[in-house]
C-alpha cells in the first residue's frame, strides 16, 4: 500500500505553488475577481502551459493521459492558493467531450480547451442541486436525426467565457431512472440559448441557462440515452475528486492562517492562542482537515485502483462538505471581528468551502443514502 | 404561576391589529424581507420607528415617564406576534435598548431633555464606539485617548466595528482620560452630538456578505464638550457595563427568530428536494428543523421566564447565557437557510436586496436572503463580547471560586 | 405574567428537600436500590404523611386536588434528591384511576394508595416506547360484558410492589389511531398475568409483563374505546411534566456536583476548574439545565392555565431528554476517570437522566412531529 | 499511490477464512457479541490469542523475529475483515499492543527472553499501572514511592484504574524514586513478575455499567528485583512516552467500529420504530447513521493514511488526533445503539451478559449490549490521556509557538 505522491506529482504540486504564490497574490486575485469575475487570460494561459488543461485528458484526445492522482494533486494546491479560474468548473465538460463521441466540432473545442483557449461550460445541475446523474429532469426530444432541448439548467461556471456548453438532458423516464439520459454539445451563442449570469459568492461567474428549443446536430450527442448517465458519471467522478482536492487544499491553509493568526494576535496582553478554547477549536480545525484530507487520499487511491463506487464518492463529498463548513465557521471566529470583513482571505476560503458544498448534491442526500444501505 | 388571558388581551390584539392595517407600508414589508443581520435595513427601520413612536409604541419597555407603553408581558408578546406576522423589520436597538435606558438610568436632566426625544422618534440615530483594532474581546485595554481642553475633550485614536456609523448622526463612545492605574480605570464615556465634527472620519468595512455593516470611525483631536460625558471621568468602565446589560439578553430574542423560522418552514415546503419532493417532507429535515424550533422555543422561554420574575431573574450569569444562547441559535437556524437555498444561495445579489431594488431575486427572496444572513450571522458569537468570553463569565458564576 | 412558585409550593419544596437530606443521602439510597429495587416502606410512608401521593388526585377521589405546578415543584426536588422510590412512575396509574370511571375495586385501590399503600403501576409501553397513547396496539376483545386482554407491556416500573396495574389496550382500529383504546385496571395477581422483572438502569424495578386472556370485568374497565386515548393523555401529560421536572432537578444536581468537583479536585498543581475548555464545559451544562428548566416552568404555567397542547409536551420531553443526555455526558467528562465509577452519585444521575429520554418516546419521533407541523 | 488487490491477496484471504472455519468456536463468537467495552471478556480474549498465537498471527505488526507475520498493510485488512465478519472479539492491548513492543524496543535481552513468549502466547496477561488517585490527567505527579533496597525495589503506593487487573497475572507500572527535580524526573518503570506478591492487593472498582473493568492496587513495601526495571533509574517518563505512542492511535480502530456498525444497522433493520416501521427505513435515522458511517469511514482510511506512509504517518499529532477521533467516534456511535434500543437498553441484564450465561437477553443481544456499551465508552475519551490533554497536545504542535 503506497498513499504518497509520486516525485513527478510532487514536482508538478511545487511548481504550481510556486507560480501562484510569485503570481498570484491574495490581492491579485482580488483585482481578477472584481475586474473579470474570476478568470484572467494570463493565468489561464500560464496554467495551460503547465500543461493543466490537458492534464487528465487522453492521449488520443490531445491530453497527457494523467491519472485521477494527478487531479487531485493539483487541485488541491488550487484550492489552497484560493485560485479563481474556472479550471475546475470546466472538468468535466471537457471529461464529456473526451470520453464521449464528440464530433469535429467537439473535438476542436477540446483542443483548443487543452491548449489554454476558451472552458467548456457544464451545464447540468438542476433545481437545488442534482444529487446523481440520474436526476437529470431538463427535457430534450429528437426531431429527424436531431435533438431539441428545452428547459433550463442552474448555477453554469464560466458559462459566458465559454465558447461551448456540454448540456445534460432527458429523452425518456422520470428524474431517477439511469437510461433516457443524453449529453449533447452546444454552442454558447446557439439559437435559443439565453445566460442569466451573476456574480457567486465565492468570486466567480455563473449563469442559469434557458434553453428554447435549441437544436443538437446528431454530430453534437456526445452520448445517448443508454450512455449518458455513465458518461456523466465519467466526467463527475474525476471532478468531485479534484473538487474534494480543492476543497481540502482550502481547509489546509485555512487551518493553517488560523493558527498563525491565533499566535500572532494578542488580547489580554497574550496571544488569543493561549487560551485554551481557542486552542482546542483549532485543534478542531486541524483534526477536520485531516480526517477530510485522508478521506480524499484514500478514495483517490481506490479511484486509481478502480475500486471506487459511487457511495465512496459520495461520501467523500458529503463529509468534505461539512468538514469544510466547520474548519470556515471555526476559522471565521477565531479571527473574530476581522474574520467577518471582505478584507482577509479567510472569509473568501469559507465562502468556496460554502459554494463546494452546494454543488453536486447536498451533503444529507448524500448521507441518507450512505445510511440507507450498507 | 399565571399567565394572563382572554377578553382584555384580545381587545389588545385588535387594537394592535387595527393601528399595523392602517400605518403598515409595503416597503416596511419589503425592509423585513430582505433584513440579512439583526440590524434591519436602516432607512425602514427608522420610519418605522418614528411611526411607532408617534403612537407610542416604539419603547413599550421603557419607563411611562419617558414614553413607554406600560404594557404587561403578555401584551408585548401579542405586539410582537403581530408585527412578526407581517414581516416587519426590527427596530434597531442602538437608540432603544442601549444608549436611550442608559440616559434613562445615568444621564443629567439636561441630556435627558436634550436626547431623550430624538432618541425615541428616531429624529436621531446613535452608533456605539467601543471596540477598537487591538482591543476587541479585551476592550478595557482601548486607546482612543480623550484630552482634557479646558470645558472640552479632544479626542484622537480609532474605533472599529462601530455598527451603522456611516448612517448615524449620533454617536456614544468610550474613550481614554487616563493611563494610569487598572485598564479598566482612566476610561471615560462620551456623547458626540453629530458625526460631521472636524477631524472625524467614518469609512465603511464590507462584510463577507459583500455589504456594508461596520464601519471603522477615525478621531483627530475632534472636540467634545464635557457636559457630553455620562458618569464621572475615568468612569466610563461601570458606564459601558450598566449598558453591557442591556445589550446582552436584554430584549426578547424570540420574534425574530420565530419569524425566520416560519420563512425557513413556507421556503422548504416550495424547495424541490431533489429527489422528487419538497425539503418540508423529508423526515430527516424535519427531524433537524423540529430540534431547531425547540431550541427557538427554549431561548424565547428562557427569556419568559427572566421577564415572569423566576430564576432567572435573579441569576448573574442570565444576560450572558442569553447572548450565547440566542447566537448561536440564530447560528444554527441560518445554516439550516442555507441548506434549503442550496445552490440557489450561491449568486451573489446585491442589488436585488436593496429596498426598492428594480430587479427581483433570481430564484425567491428567501434564497437571496440565506447565504447573506448565514454569512452576517457569524459575527453573532463575536460582537458584544465573543462567546467565548461570555463562557467564561457564565464559568465564573456557575464555578465556586 | 407570573412564573414563580407559591409561598405554599415554595414551603412544600423545601420541606421535602430537607427531608431528604435528613433521610435520603447516598449512600442510604444506594442500600435501599441493592435491597429492595429502591422502593423502601418507611420512606414510602413518609412521603404519603408529606400529602405527596394524594398530591394531584381530586378532592372527591381522597386527594389534595393540587394543580400540575404542585406536581412540577416537588418532582423537581425528587429528581435533585435522586429519590428511586416508584412516586412518579405510580403517577400515571393514579391518575388514570382518579379521573376514569373506576369502580369500587379502583377507588380503593386509589384510596389506598393516596394513603401510603401499593402504588398503581402504569402497564402502557411496549416496543421501545410509546411516542403517543395513539400508537397502542396491545389487543382486548369484548366478551360478554368482559373485557379479555391479550398481548404484553414492557418495562413496568414497580409492577412486584403494586396491587393493581392500570392497562391501556387496542379494541378496535390500527396503532395510530386515536379510537378503539380502552384503559382497565387489572389485579396484579389475576389470573394471566405474568411478570419477567429485572433491575434498571437507573436503580428501580421494572417488569415485561405478559397479558394471557386476562378477563376485566366491566366495573373495572376506565375508559372504553371513545375515551380511552383521552384518558391516557389526562394522565400522562401531568406524569410528563413531573418527569421533565424530575429530569431537570437531576439535571441541576449535576451541575452543582460538577462545578463543586472542577473547583476542589487539583491537577498540574491547579483546580481543574482552572482550565477554559473544562470550564466552558460547564458553562454548557449549567445553559442546558437552565435551558430545559424555563421550558418546563413556561410549558407548566401553559397547562396550568389550560394553554398547553400535545405539541408543547413534546418539545418539552425531546428538550429535556437530549439536554439530560448533555449534561449527564459532560458531567462524567468532567470527573474523569472517577464520574466512570458506580460510587459516586453522578454517574446515577446520568442513569436516571437516560431512563427519561427512553420513556414516553423516544425524542427523535417527538422532534420529527415537531418538525413536520408548525 | 497504490493499493495491492488481486489473486495473491485473495489466495490470502481464502487461508485466512480456512483458519477460521477450524479454529473459531461458539464461546469465541458469544464473547464477541458480549463485548461492551474495547475490553473483549478476558478468558475467551486470551483463548482467542493462545489460538493465534500458534498460528503466528497474534501480533502481525511485531518484528517477523519476535513472532509477527510480516504482512502487508493489505493482509492485515484482509484478516481484519474476516475476523470482523465472525464477530471476533478483539485481543486485548495490554500484552500486543503496550508491553510487547516495547520490551522489543528497550527491554534488556534477558527480559525479552523471559517476557516475550508468554506476551506473545497470551500464557501471561500484564496490566498497566500508571494512574493514581491524585494523578490522572497529570500523570507526572505520581506518587507511589518504590525505594531501593540492595538488588530490590521496595514499592509503596496506590495504583487506580488499572484495568482487569483482577485478571492479571503481571504488571507493568511506574513509581517514583526520586523526589527532585522536575516532576518528570524520578520516576522508573518496573515490571511485575506476579500479582500475587506480598503487600500487594487488587481491589476491583464498579463501573458505570455493573461491570468491575478497573481495579485499584495497593503495595505496601511489594518487593521487585531492580533487573525487573526497563530504561534507567529516574527515566521511566521517557520509557513511558515511548509507550504512549502504541497506546494513542496504535492500532486500527476500523475492524472494531465498522463490526458495531454493522451490528447497529442489522438491529436497527429489527428494531420497530414506533409507528409501524422499522428504525432501519427512516430517513432521519438513515441520514444520520449515514453521517456516522462516514465518520467511522474516515476515521478508518485517517489510519490507513498514516500506515501508507502519507503525510500523517509524519505527523506529530497523528496518534492524539487519532485517539481524539477514534473515542468520539465510538461515542456517537455508542449514542445511537442506545437510540435504537430505546425502553429495551434499561433493564440492566449483567446475569445474561455473561459468556456461557443460562439466561438470554430480554428482548435481543444488540439490545442488552448497548447500554453498558454506550456506558463504559463515555472513558473512551478519558482513559489514555483525556481529550482535553489531546487537543492540548495538538494544539501545541499545530499553533506556532
Amino acid at each position: 500500500m503506497d498513499l504518497t505522491f509520486t516525485d513527478e506529482q510532487v514536482m508538478l504540486r511545487d511548481s504550481l505553488g510556486k507560480y501562484l504564490e510569485r503570481n498570484y497574490d491574495f490581492e491579485t486575485r482580488r483585482a481578477v475577481v472584481a475586474a473579470s469575475g474570476g478568470h484572467d487570460p494570463k493565468i489561464w494561459a500560464d496554467l495551460a502551459e503547465m500543461g493543466l488543461m490537458a492534464l487528465t485528458l487522453p492521449e488520443d484526445r490531445g491530453g497527457l493521459g494523467g491519472s485521477v492522482v494527478d487531479l487531485v494533486a493539483v487541485a488541491e494546491v488550487m484550492g489552497a492558493k484560493l485560485l479563481a479560474e474556472p479550471w475546475l468548473p470546466a472538468l468535466p465538460g471537457a471529461l464529456a467531450l473526451a470520453h464521449g463521441g464528440a464530433g469535429e466540432g467537439g473535438a476542436a473545442a477540446l483542443a483548443a480547451f487543452a491548449e489554454g483557449g476558451a472552458p467548456i461550460a457544464f451545464a447540468h445541475e438542476e433545481g437545488r442541486a442534482l444529487a446523481e446523474p440520474a436526476r437529470v429532469a431538463m427535457t430534450a426530444t429528437r426531431k429527424g436525426g436531431e435533438l431539441i432541448l428545452s428547459g433550463a439548467k442552474r448555477y453554469v461556471v464560466a458559462a459566458e467565457i465559454a465558447t461551448h456548453l456540454v448540456v445534460s438532458a432527458r429523452v425518456s423516464g422520470a428524474p431517477g431512472a439511469r437510461a433516457g439520459i443524453v449529453v449533447a454539445l452546444v454552442a454558447r451563442d446557439a439559437p435559443g440559448v439565453t445566460l442569466d449570469a451573476y456574480d457567486t459568492v465565492d468570486g466567480r461567474r455563473g449563469a442559469n441557462i434557458r434553453f428554447e428549443a435549441v437544436r443538437v446536430p446528431a454530430a453534437d450527442v456526445l452520448a445517448d440515452e443508454d450512455a449518458g448517465c455513465d458518461l456523466l458519471n465519467a466526467a463527475l467522478a474525476p471532478t468531485v475528486l479534484a473538487l474534494c482536492a480543492d476543497a481540502v487544499g482550502a481547509m489546509g491553509a485555512l487551518v493553517k492562517i488560523t493558527a498563525r493568526y491565533a499566535a500572532d494576535r494578542k488580547q489580554f496582553g497574550v496571544p488569543i492562542g493561549s487560551f485554551q478554547a481557542l486552542r482546542h477549536r483549532i485543534a478542531d480545525m486541524a483534526m477536520a482537515h485531516q480526517k477530510a484530507r485522508s478521506t480524499l487520499i484514500v478514495t483517490t487511491a481506490m479511484a486509481e485502483a478502480g475500486a471506487c463506487a459511487p457511495r465512496d464518492l459520495r461520501l467523500l463529498k458529503a463529509q468534505v462538505g461539512r468538514m469544510g463548513r466547520e474548519v470556515g465557521e471555526s476559522a471565521v471566529q477565531v479571527h473574530g471581528g476581522v474574520g467577518m470583513t471582505d478584507e482577509l482571505s479567510v472569509g473568501h476560503y469559507f465562502k468556496r468551502l460554502l459554494a463546494m458544498d452546494a454543488i453536486y448534491g447536498a451533503g444529507r442526500l448524500h448521507f441518507r443514502a450512505i445510511g440507507a444501505a450498507a | 404561576m399565571n399567565l394572563e388571558m382572554g377578553e382584555a388581551l384580545e381587545a389588545f390584539r385588535a387594537e394592535v391589529i387595527a393601528f399595523l392595517d392602517a400605518n403598515v407600508t409595503p416597503d416596511l414589508v419589503e425592509a423585513g424581507a430582505k433584513t440579512t443581520s439583526v440590524f434591519a435595513p436602516f432607512e425602514q427601520a427608522m420610519r418605522w420607528q418614528g411611526i411607532l413612536a408617534a403612537r407610542g409604541w416604539a419603547a413599550p419597555n421603557w419607563p411611562v415617564e419617558h414614553g413607554g407603553a406600560g404594557w404587561s408581558a403578555e401584551q408585548a408578546d401579542v405586539f410582537a406576534q403581530e408585527c412578526e406576522r407581517r414581516g416587519l423589520p426590527p427596530l434597531l436597538p442602538h437608540n432603544l435598548k442601549m444608549i436611550g435606558p442608559l440616559l434613562i438610568d445615568l444621564g443629567t436632566p439636561e441630556q435627558k431633555a436634550k436626547y431623550l426625544p430624538g432618541i425615541l422618534s428616531g429624529e436621531d440615530f446613535w452608533c456605539q464606539g467601543y471596540s477598537e483594532p487591538n482591543s476587541g474581546s479585551d476592550l478595557a485595554s482601548l486607546r482612543c485617548m480623550a484630552v482634557s481642553d479646558g470645558d472640552d475633550y479632544l479626542i484622537t485614536g480609532q474605533k472599529i466595528w462601530t455598527t451603522y456609523a456611516h448612517h448615524a448622526n449620533r454617536m456614544f463612545l468610550l474613550v481614554r482620560t487616563s493611563t494610569e492605574g487598572k485598564k479598566q480605570q482612566g476610561i471615560t464615556f462620551l456623547l458626540l452630538d453629530s458625526m460631521d465634527l472636524p477631524g472625524l472620519t467614518v469609512k465603511k468595512t464590507i462584510g463577507l456578505d459583500g455589504f456594508p455593516e461596520q464601519c471603522e470611525v477615525f478621531f483627530d483631536a475632534v472636540r467634545v464638550p464635557k457636559a457630553n460625558r455620562v458618569g464621572a471621568e475615568n468612569d466610563g468602565w461601570s458606564v459601558a457595563k450598566h449598558l453591557l446589560k442591556y445589550e446582552r439578553g436584554g430584549g426578547s430574542p424570540g420574534p425574530a427568530l420565530r419569524r425566520r423560522l416560519a420563512a425557513l418552514r413556507e421556503a422548504a415546503a416550495r424547495a424541490d428536494d431533489g429527489m422528487g419532493g419538497v425539503i418540508a417532507d423529508d423526515p430527516a429535515f424535519q427531524e433537524r428543523l423540529g430540534m431547531l424550533e425547540a431550541d427557538v422555543i427554549s431561548v424565547d422561554y428562557h427569556f419568559r421566564h427572566a421577564r415572569g420574575g423566576g430564576e432567572p431573574a435573579h441569576d448573574p450569569a442570565y444576560p450572558s447565557m442569553m447572548k450565547t444562547l440566542s447566537s448561536e441559535t440564530s447560528q444554527a437556524l441560518s445554516a439550516m437557510m442555507i441548506e434549503v437555498a442550496g445552490l440557489e444561495g450561491l449568486p451573489r445579489q446585491l442589488d436585488a436586496l436593496a429596498v426598492g431594488a428594480n430587479s427581483g431575486p433570481l430564484s425567491d427572496g428567501f434564497d437571496m436572503v440565506a447565504m447573506p444572513y448565514y454569512l452576517n450571522t457569524r459575527a453573532a458569537s463575536i460582537y458584544a463580547g465573543s462567546n467565548e468570553i461570555q463562557r467564561d463569565l457564565i464559568a465564573r458564576i456557575v464555578i465556586p471560586a
